[in-house]
């Protein structure tokens, strides 16, 4: 299987990604991807821009570990996994995950995952400037319980 | 020696991103670690009081209370994450 | 919510399809695509080229249908739904489900509610072209179990 | 008149991509209709015999075999579908 993680500062080019993952594999049936945006308010206030900062090499390491987690649990051809730090505005792609397997179901299953372990594992934090000033990003319960879906008896 | 780090909103209460400790007998493990620096008091008492949750790492993996701190280390602390 | 069919033979641009999709929204904050793309290989023979046929018509009154109940299950910003038909080859792209939300867990639902109504309900047919000779593709027993994963009590 | 559309499988086992028919009492419902078709035997009663599921439509939504038939429609008989 094929895995790709960048941590970068520049925009990606999601087409550029999805070509990656299939290129010249005629083994692939789906392409599931996910792309997150930044958006213009959370928590009823209006993000006039947002910095992430993350723990260099760690990052690398953890997304590693949910990449090679969610191909022990499906059968898949690629994934890659593009998220970006520094400064973002409002509508800027934050993060990409795309998932290319033979079939949907597992393409499907595996992009969740990765995105639900990557916003509870990989260490990113979001800092949002706001018309009141700028605050740290509270972690959300809803991605902790999106996790916890996941979990096997281990 | 190791080196501890410290990212997002504690490098910004301890006002500190990283600094250099000698490795002591007594600072076997992460809970004793975390336990010497919650002594030094003041933002460090705060951050370290066990209100609010602090992640620990050592060489970059997911560590707790027991893990084991050895010469050469690298050592983080950071808040819940919130990427995504 | 901007809800866009397209049946076309042309090839389409998932790039594109994404841009529209985001467009000014900056109450985006999740956009999850599957792009279904044609195999080499089916049922364990080779499958040289193929062709798709649809109903005109009652194509995209299906596929109108089955945005309008996705709509009524979760709260979407918008969908967009492109399907080829015509001779395709290895590796070309069938179909485009994009689906776009302020969170991921409504994106994700969607999108596969999406393609797997349209998998059991969109007239659509498949015809192989193989070694062998031509040959039309059998429904799949697994897309329907698919399907019913997401009947209510209606 | 109806016009009564055959896709995929069924138009080539037919040899039959469309037609127009009369409306009789006793074509009032879906299932006459499908009876009459296989009455005409050969190929016709080999694809309404019922070893094959085939789908109708009656004015492009679903139909079953009490959906009732009058002047104007448009019909189609089908296989099950395989798109996507």
């Amino acid at each position: 299987m094929i895995k790709a993680i960048s941590v970068q500062t520049e925009p990606f080019d999601t087409a550029a990604e999805i070509e990656k993952l299939r290129a010249d594999n005629p083994a692939i049936g789906a392409i599931v991807t996910f792309l997150g945006l930044t958006r213009d308010s959370n928590a009823g206030q209006r993000v006039a821009s947002m910095t992430l900062e993350h723990y260099p090499g760690m990052t690398e390491k953890a997304l590693e570990k949910i990449l090679d987690e969610a191909q022990t649990r499906w059968e898949l051809q690629g994934i890659r996994v593009v998220h970006r730090i520094g400064e973002l505005k409002p509508q800027d792609p934050i993060v990409l995950v795309a998932v290319a397997s033979a079939h949907r179901g597992e393409a499907f299953q595996a992009c969740e995952f990765v995105i639900d372990y990557l916003k509870t594992r990989a260490p990113f934090w979001k800092k949002e400037q706001t018309p009141e000033g700028s605050r740290w990003v509270d972690a959300r319960q809803s991605d902790n319980q999106a996790e916890q879906r996941w979990r096997r008896g281990d | 020696m190791i080196n501890v780090l410290y990212f997002a909103r504690l490098r910004e209460q301890l006002d500190t991103e990283s600094e250099e400790l000698e490795v002591h007998p007594e600072l076997k493990d992460m809970s004793r670690l975390t336990q010497s620096l919650r002594q030094r008091g003041g933002a460090w008492a705060e951050v370290f009081a066990g209100r609010e949750t602090v992640l620990m790492a050592v060489n970059q993996e997911v560590a707790s209370g027991d893990t084991p701190i050895k010469d050469g280390d690298e050592i983080a602390y950071f808040p819940l994450v919130t990427g995504g």
